[in-house]
């Protein structure tokens, strides 16, 4: 379920977007801004540990945070570079099994936002993160796998998803379905009993997508300062369908910069002196 | 019963070529030191299981000892790939790899299950996913309440668990203690158990969050101090983040990682200088 | 979301006439002041669901206010019968007792189904045994990997669990400790939940053993102090063994126990002495 | 599955047997006895609970007391009145969940003896704590119920079963089979897919019956000292049948009778003060 290479990439997309900020950092700080007004969130290891990280520093002090490894309620004071850093156990309320995690805390329909990353997204909001084809007389490249993404998306009330945007990643047919958000269409979640809403927004480096509620189908609802709405269907390998009026995401504020830079500041601290 | 025991005696006693072998921990307490002392004694044929594989299996898979992978995330925690658990799938190298892939869910009501003497475990899980079409330890049960259709899994039932915890006492009793992920499972799911140990204390005190192996249920225990490096124990050391990242290089080239399997496994383990036990 | 609440709003919010109510607790945290708050509202109608009903509920029993016992041993723990219990069953008094049978692992199973949010649980149970003819909450499911037949029970999801714990922190936060039963799995299973504890403090330190509920799953906290006798508080109190030997002949008269309710339940809540709320 | 009424009729079946030794205490030696070579005993409370402590104290200092509250290697100084008593969880190598203890440690398959009392036992030591029949036009009588017998019965290595001997108790047809021993016959476990063999031996106040391995019935095999043949007979309800040399068990030793004299006073002590 997590971004398998989140520094090297980090490194490569920290070129400046508009007023200084990378586009990396419109993508983080958006993220964190879709949990407003959740409160508990089961947190995939990368940007989404990023991003509910940075929720709880800014807009969201008291945003539950729920890792896989069994963490409930962590606080850390540093972004976890695995899903099982030690601080994640120290600050949490309680840590549970990994058993006691999927059956009764996910599985039992108590959690509001799963926040999922993805290898592979297609138009409605399905997710590969197992294998990508190569093309004919090509081994498949073998991505990690499966993690706890399809029951996250199943069974929390809502699903988030962050990654960055490119024709590699947002793919008309999936390689593999690793993880369903709405499945073919409208119904398809009902159908396979799953409870909650499944996806809700995918947000980007360049911009928002969201589902329209009638077909199910992913729309670009909002782009960061300074993309152009061409840049996103370009970087789309679908005729990616856009809303009507597509508005512009706030900048972020300096509050939400620094918060953001103090984490990612104190997380490569943590990681070469750990 | 367990009896405190040198590592490379629990080892040769308890791992047999051909069995099915689940070195458990998640992130934490990942018994690293054990998987070395196996691909020291040249182990082979093995079908690991692990919900996390990790760069503990990308060792053994690497050093060629690994038929078949049962797991379901497996992947270098933030860092990246596990490079020679890709090439054995993508390019058969050292050998083939079989996978039998699960979510996070299903692997960990697979040890439930086992650990549970329950051929299989239900959950709401697998819907609309293609991870069952690859294997065939996913299956549906109907609920004879609801008529609601559910996943099973079946149950995992490895011949050898092998563990890393914080303490034993002289009994052979074990304390873990922080992120105990599913080692209980995979401990009382398995035939056999081996449990390394940082030191060998007089008396368990009680501590928060705890948990605690009867001697009953295990079959050795070795002492170990580091033997979870670059993992780590909880009160006695902190993941090495730093051999994670370094590791991606290692392992990405097939002459690197051999040659570091031969200096900083093999060798050190003729020397014993690698691994202090008793 | 978990307030700190009086126990007497508490109960009048979350416990209704006709409601499935578990009041969980292993003979330890036993939450009798909440049992008595019941009765004091005379809240009635109930289906009460407990492993082990003991004095608790012979008390609701006997005060008229049960249709529905879901159960797997009824006894005074090393005393003797529940004296009102068998009258209820056995002679109607003061009204019809239904039962819905169990054993432990069955109940346990239940609750833990409906914990996860299963409809229904599997287990090595009910095996030649009579106890399945007399419950439609006991069927079977076949593996669908070894076709082995196997137990199943129905998920029990009360409308309301009630349990008594140490303490909790002002937001609500309950920690318990000791032995720690099936009551993380009730109050997981049911659609509300109320807990009483002994004391609110600034912070939970961790203990040993100690079980943490969040507060977001819980409906509310009131503050008890010994909420739990003649059951205990592991760390407060202890077992009061000699009320539960002189219940026995209280119990065994009706009106010995209607007296004992009139002047130690009913009065003393009247007056609000008997457990000090906020 | 437990005896109910323990105290009440302690004090009625105090009579002195031989050598000063009461008919109950020659049970609980015996029971106890009955343990010699195992590691692990679930233990029902009342007398399982008394015959396994006496254990303890003697021959089996090592034995592992399971409690289904959750307790495993619990070391009592008193006998506990409940399953729960304090000293339960305070003495224990470790304290689990009541679901973890049945599901993982006596459903997995890890205990080596269910020693557990009974209110009506029949010829295949089959045992009945639901409900007794009394007569037509009356209600028939309630006992507790199940508690965990009938899985300790299914999933132990072996069953012992204690009681008392009485027409009352040993019974021709049980009103209701609460937990399943011998079924009606040899391969009746087997045909239910249990997994342990069942009750080896039913130890009472007047001596030890054991299952014939052909038949599964349960044969008198010892009397305790004093005890006649035609005594147990009478207090049986059926056709009691007996062993081709019915022995007499050893009566106690000092150490035993000491030991187990101390463990009820200490319980009677530890119930007056607590």
């Amino acid at each position: 379920m997590s971004e398998p290479a989140e520094d090297e990439r980090t490194a490569a997309a920290a070129e400046p977007a508009a007023h200084g900020v990378t586009s990396d950092e419109l993508m983080e700080v958006n993220a964190a801004r879709a949990l407003a007004g959740s409160r508990t969130c089961f947190v995939g290891i990368g940007l989404p540990s990023t991003a509910a990280n940075l929720a709880r520093a800014t807009h969201e002090p008291d945003l539950v945070l729920i890792y896989e490894s069994g963490t409930i309620g962590s606080r850390p004071t540093r972004l976890p570079l695995s899903i099982g850093d030690g601080e994640l156990a120290e600050t949490a309320d309680a840590v549970v099994t990994v058993p006691e995690m999927f059956n009764y805390w996910l599985q039992g329909g108590r959690i509001d936002v799963g926040f999922l990353g993805a290898a592979q997204v297609d138009r409605f909001a399905n997710v590969n993160t197992t294998v990508v084809s190569r093309g004919a007389g090509r081994p498949e490249a073998r991505l990690p796998g499966a993690g706890g993404a399809p029951e996250i998306a199943a069974n929390c009330r809502k699903v988030l998803l962050v990654l960055r945007h490119s024709r590699r990643g947002f793919v008309p047919a999936l390689d593999f379905v690793t993880t369903m958000g709405h499945g073919s269409g409208p119904g398809d979640r009902a159908k396979y009993g799953m409870r909650g809403e499944g996806p809700a927004a995918v947000i980007t480096d360049l911009g928002i997508l969201r589902p329209d509620p009638a077909t199910a189908e992913l729309v670009l609802t909002e782009t960061h300062p300074g993309v152009t709405v061409e840049q996103v269907r370009d970087a789309t390998g679908w005729d990616l369908r856009v809303a009507p009026s597509v508005t512009t995401t706030a900048p972020p504020t300096e509050h939400e910069l620094a918060a953001l830079r103090a984490l990612k500041a104190a997380g490569r601290k943590g990681r070469e002196t750990s | 019963m367990a009896g405190v025991r040198s590592l490379h005696d629990a080892v040769a006693d308890l791992v047999h070529d051909g069995d099915t072998v689940a070195l458990e921990g998640f992130t934490h307490l990942i018994p690293f030191a054990a998987a070395h002392e196996i691909i020291r004694q040249g182990i082979t044929d093995l079908t690991l299981a692990r919900m996390t594989p990790d760069v503990i299996y990308d060792q053994l898979i690497g050093a060629g000892l690994v038929r078949k992978l049962i797991f379901s995330w497996g992947g270098n925690p933030g860092v990246g790939s596990l490079h020679r658990f890709r090439d054995a799938v993508e390019n058969g190298w050292p050998r083939p790899l079989e996978l039998d892939e699960h979510s996070h869910a299903g692997m960990a009501n697979r040890y439930v299950a086992g650990a549970s003497g329950l051929p299989f475990a239900t959950l709401r899980g697998y819907r609309g996913s293609d991870l069952a079409t690859r294997t065939d330890t996913v299956s549906t049960v109907t609920c004879p309440f609801t008529g609601e259709e559910l996943a099973a899994v079946r149950a995992l039932t490895p011949d050898v668990a092998i563990v890393h915890a914080q303490r034993a006492d002289r009994a052979g009793n074990v304390q873990m203690w922080g992120l105990t992920g599913v080692q209980k499972e995979a401990v009382l799911a398995s035939k056999r158990a081996l449990v390394t140990v940082e030191e060998v204390v007089d008396a368990l005190e009680p501590r928060p969050g705890a948990v605690v192996l009867p001697h009953w249920v295990l079959d050795a225990v070795s002492v170990v101090p580091g033997g979870a490096h670059p993992s780590y124990a909880t009160g006695y050391s902190e993941r090495d983040n730093a051999f994670y990242r370094a590791w991606d290089a290692i392992a990405r080239d097939r002459e690197a990682f051999t040659a570091w399997l031969d200096t900083e496994v093999k060798a050190a383990g003729a020397t014993g200088t690698a691994e202090v036990s008793r």
